[in-house]
């Protein structure tokens, strides 16, 4: 899985690093995405989760995606029951902890048709960093000792050789693409993000192409305007594809919260019968659609609008 | 008026108690639940001062009353924040130092204080997959550890089926020995009372009973035999005010049905 | 000079890490930094240097500093000439390339009488990140083959135990003290930066202490409005001082630029005799005056305003 | 009008033959003096979508005339950027390789591509202090390098004193096998001529003649025996409007003195 230097650099010499634009539809940004591929999957558990280009990806009929991500919500169930994926690395994986443990993942991994491969959550994070600075590993200092580790052969112990202490060297993770939800970027792809950046900087960089989604698109100007707020530079950005709402039903920082109300209806329905229920709600919001606005008319306008109420009130006292 | 044990549920009872273990002026590594729920009662408290990290890459935030966050890495987690980092860099703060008191909840715990969230059985071929350790295992094997968890015999037992988040691993000198030679497990606390590790062969102790509890009943409701400290002490009921600040914060009941 | 990892928990330990109000003056905060200790510098050149308490430093008599910066300019001729330091670890040291080379740095390594340790600007940066880490040692891919590493023992060549190639490793640089120059923080140490953020974060959390100096000290509130924009969170700050003008005469991001007419006084004054000149500057400049206001009064109100204008205009156009 | 040799400086011809070896499109990390205004100079010219990173911190700027920093880490090195970054993050991208060209001065290079910037003469006891790598060690071990410089005997020599900023170190196979398995020197560019490096024995070659220059010359100028390319070309004048764009950028002869 480590890639060595001579693969990485030549994969990213052949990329074109240049400024230009890369607007695109989310069928043209799924095509950049081959089956198989290995995938890292922005954001954390409700929050700035790439569910429109996820949501394009199933729609596609992508198979085979390993996937990787900080923790794991219900993005991950329906990569699982679409067949999408069958090889999630994360540290964490379930809808979230106020609905108990993920009966998908469950049915899934104990059947052995998905695995779910666990990695701390620093330990998932230093590995999209190894992999953004180009180098083969980087120390740390958790794992020892436990179970976790012991299931990871690709985790190396050492004696360090300036002190002596004993360290965890995790292996860098280059994914092929990254997927990547922004509040804002430019057509270049010169992409700003607000609050919580979880690991998708490092994700962006370790990866071997990044498809943005974006709440709207700005001007170039704008983003020069402000460099020091550009969190992810044009030169590591393959697709742009603006998705307003592009998390929904999870949030997206400043501008809405998560459709809760929805996600307890998707719970309450997984929990009546896993697969059937998780069936159900891939055909009615995931295949039924036409288009990404169609699928937001489904989910409602009114909690839409709640969303973005409580979402943009963040800052408000 | 007295406060007696029909007053609060179990839940209430975890969050007022871990919440007093919690000093002002600490720095906190709060997972979601109890946790985070006890230490923003602390706040609301004894400890205005309380510094909170979440491993969504928050420092010092103030978790608004009646809008508790559904895990540590949404918007809500960053209400008044001091700063907002990168959750590879929060945790990365464990690392370097900076958290006095690592504090989350646990599924199931063992005698030498590790827990296991990741399966329950086999580990090639698991009856139960749980969701896994997320940042547990960073915090437990960087930082002093405060747990609160239920009481139930099938949750306390005498060795976990997968140490995702170390303790004293076998108990003596074996966390150092692994690797791990900085925090560890500093307290339990359940609704039945309160544990620490005792200090050569780093095995449970109950140190404290919850108001109504006895030595006899905590270990009837544990899968090990639990050392006692020879000054057993009892702890005060919640008061009124810990009682009230805590359901202002929680309502919903989200976490404290 | 690796520290183990016992020692640097315990050093951060002992620190008082609560939310706590640490405004001081440029002395006391001078009296924090003992002789001989190890002290990381922020800012790159001419950019953001913490003038005002390196000023306080050399004033305060403060002996045998051994001081790790990106890039060194003319305070590290003064921190040689004033006898403040012995040592400097940086990547290059010169006033800046158009004054042509330092005289005063070729004085003092030439005879002996300094030292300039020379690191590459990447390994530099590297060993204050793997500080900040917590981690002994971060892996790299420059220096090797060249005698930049010839010269440094404590840099390590490696086989990476991932795919067989050859690396170097180069150790945590966990300064005693950091001293970092800011646009603006809170009484607690929340610090913003804007424009170029150096290696400055990476510094403060390696270090053991942090003084900061800040253009001007903000609410409390208005640092927790904007959370994303803090960079250097007050846990690892231990003393805050408003220093208007603090890097004069370098310059500070959007709100002043060098003093270029006062930087090429000093650098002709030097040229004609090094050892009179330097000694006659700093006795001018950083002795004579009374106070830092008296020090800007000295660099003349003109040649402030100037730098002001030039440096606000930045983003004008 | 035809443009004499008389009508320009060393330095400008300098900037206009780097300038006229970048294309458009590519990334290009660019040291301060003629590199920065060499790229700069493309950037007016014929390569509009050139990127400029800067060790500084800097993702594509556009340099306003007349105001060249002294430094390529100071704001003037930000205007109109794309990315403000740390400066260890910028030097990242060399090695993650996100950059086509390095294009740096030097001060003293070898007929392998060394450059030296550290110090001239004995190691423990130099006669000569340099200012030190800076990022150039970095840039010359992780792409491919173009250095613009003066041709002048005591700078062209056989082996560098110290070998600050590595090219093909011993030449053949040498700097692989030192661990640099990315990048190497691309280009020499000087006032008397264009130099590349033989592909197998890594030897600096004589590629291009500048106006009014004789592979005599250059090897009169130059400490070591040149290799000399078979179809030894030799390069367009600088143009009115190369000059006219390269002086509005550089008014006060800051770097083309």
């Amino acid at each position: 899985m480590t890639l060595s230097y001579a693969e990485i650099r030549s994969r990213t010499e052949e990329r074109d690093r240049s400024l230009r634009e890369k607007v695109m539809s989310l069928d043209e940004a799924a095509a950049l995405v081959p089956d198989g591929a290995s995938v890292g999957i922005g954001g954390s558990t409700l929050s700035r989760t790439p569910m429109a280009m996820i949501w394009a990806l199933i729609r596609a009929g992508r198979k085979d995606l390993f996937c990787a991500r900080s923790i794991t919500s219900c993005e991950g169930e329906l990569l699982f029951a679409s067949g999408t994926s069958r090889h999630i690395l994360t540290s964490w994986f379930s809808q979230g902890i106020v609905w108990g443990v993920s009966r998908i993942m469950r049915a899934y991994t104990e059947s052995g048709r998905g695995r779910f491969e666990e990695w701390s959550h620093m330990a998932v994070g230093l590995r999209f960093r190894a992999g953004a600075m180009g180098v083969p590993f980087l120390p740390m200092r958790s794992m020892m000792g436990s179970d976790v580790i012991a299931q990871l052969p690709e985790a190396r112990l050492i004696d360090c050789p300036f002190t002596g202490e004993k360290l965890v060297l995790v292996p860098a993770l280059n994914p092929e693409v990254a997927l990547i939800h922004v509040q804002r970027c430019d057509a270049y792809g010169n992409a700003q993000i607000d609050g919580l950046p979880f690991m998708d900087i490092d994700l962006a960089m370790a990866a071997n192409r990044v498809i943005l989604t974006t709440e709207r698109i700005v001007s170039n100007d704008q983003i020069r305007r402000a460099p020091d707020q550009t969190k992810i530079p044009f030169m590591a950005v393959d697709a742009v594809v603006e998705t307003p709402f592009g998390s929904a039903p999870h949030e997206c920082y400043g501008l809405y919260e998560p459709l809760f109300r929805h996600l307890d209806g998707y719970a309450a329905q997984i929990r009546r019968d896993p697969e059937e229920g998780v069936r159900a709600y891939l055909d009615r919001y995931f295949y039924g659609p036409k288009s990404w606005t169609e699928y937001l008319d489904g989910l409602g306008l009114e909690e839409l609008l709640d969303a973005r109420r409580r979402g943009t009130s963040i800052h408000d006292d | 008026m007295t406060i007696s044990t029909a007053d609060y549920t179990a839940s209430e009872l975890l969050a007022v108690m871990s919440a007093r273990l919690l000093r002002d002026g600490q720095v906190v590594f709060a997972g979601v639940g109890i946790p985070l729920l006890a230490a923003t009662l602390a706040q609301g408290l004894h400890a205005p001062g309380l510094t909170i990290l979440f491993e969504g890459g928050v420092i010092g935030a103030f978790i608004e009353p009646g809008k508790l966050p559904p895990s540590t890495n949404e918007q809500r987690c960053t209400r008044r924040a001091n700063m907002v980092l990168s959750s590879t860099d929060v945790l990365l703060l464990l690392q370097r130092g900076y958290v006095d008191v690592g504090f989350m909840g646990g599924a199931q715990i063992d005698q030498c204080g590790n827990l296991n969230s990741s399966l329950i059985g086999d580990r090639e071929r698991p009856t139960t997959r749980l969701p896994g350790t997320g940042g547990g295992n960073d915090i437990a094997s960087l930082t002093q550890m405060i747990v609160a968890m239920k009481h139930e015999k099938r949750r306390f037992v005498s060795r976990v089926d997968f140490v995702t988040s170390p303790g004293f691993l076998c108990g003596e000198e074996s966390r150092r020995e692994a690797g791990l030679t900085a925090g560890g497990m500093y307290r339990v606390v359940t609704d039945l009372g309160i544990f620490g590790f005792d200090e050569h062969s780093k095995r449970m102790q109950l140190l404290v009973l919850h108001p109504g509890t006895t030595a006899d009943q905590v270990q009837a409701n544990t899968g090990f035999e639990l050392l006692v400290a020879a000054d057993l002490e009892i702890t005060d009921s919640p008061t009124e005010r810990e009682l009230t600040v805590l359901r202002r914060l929680d309502p919903d009941q989200l976490y404290t049905a």
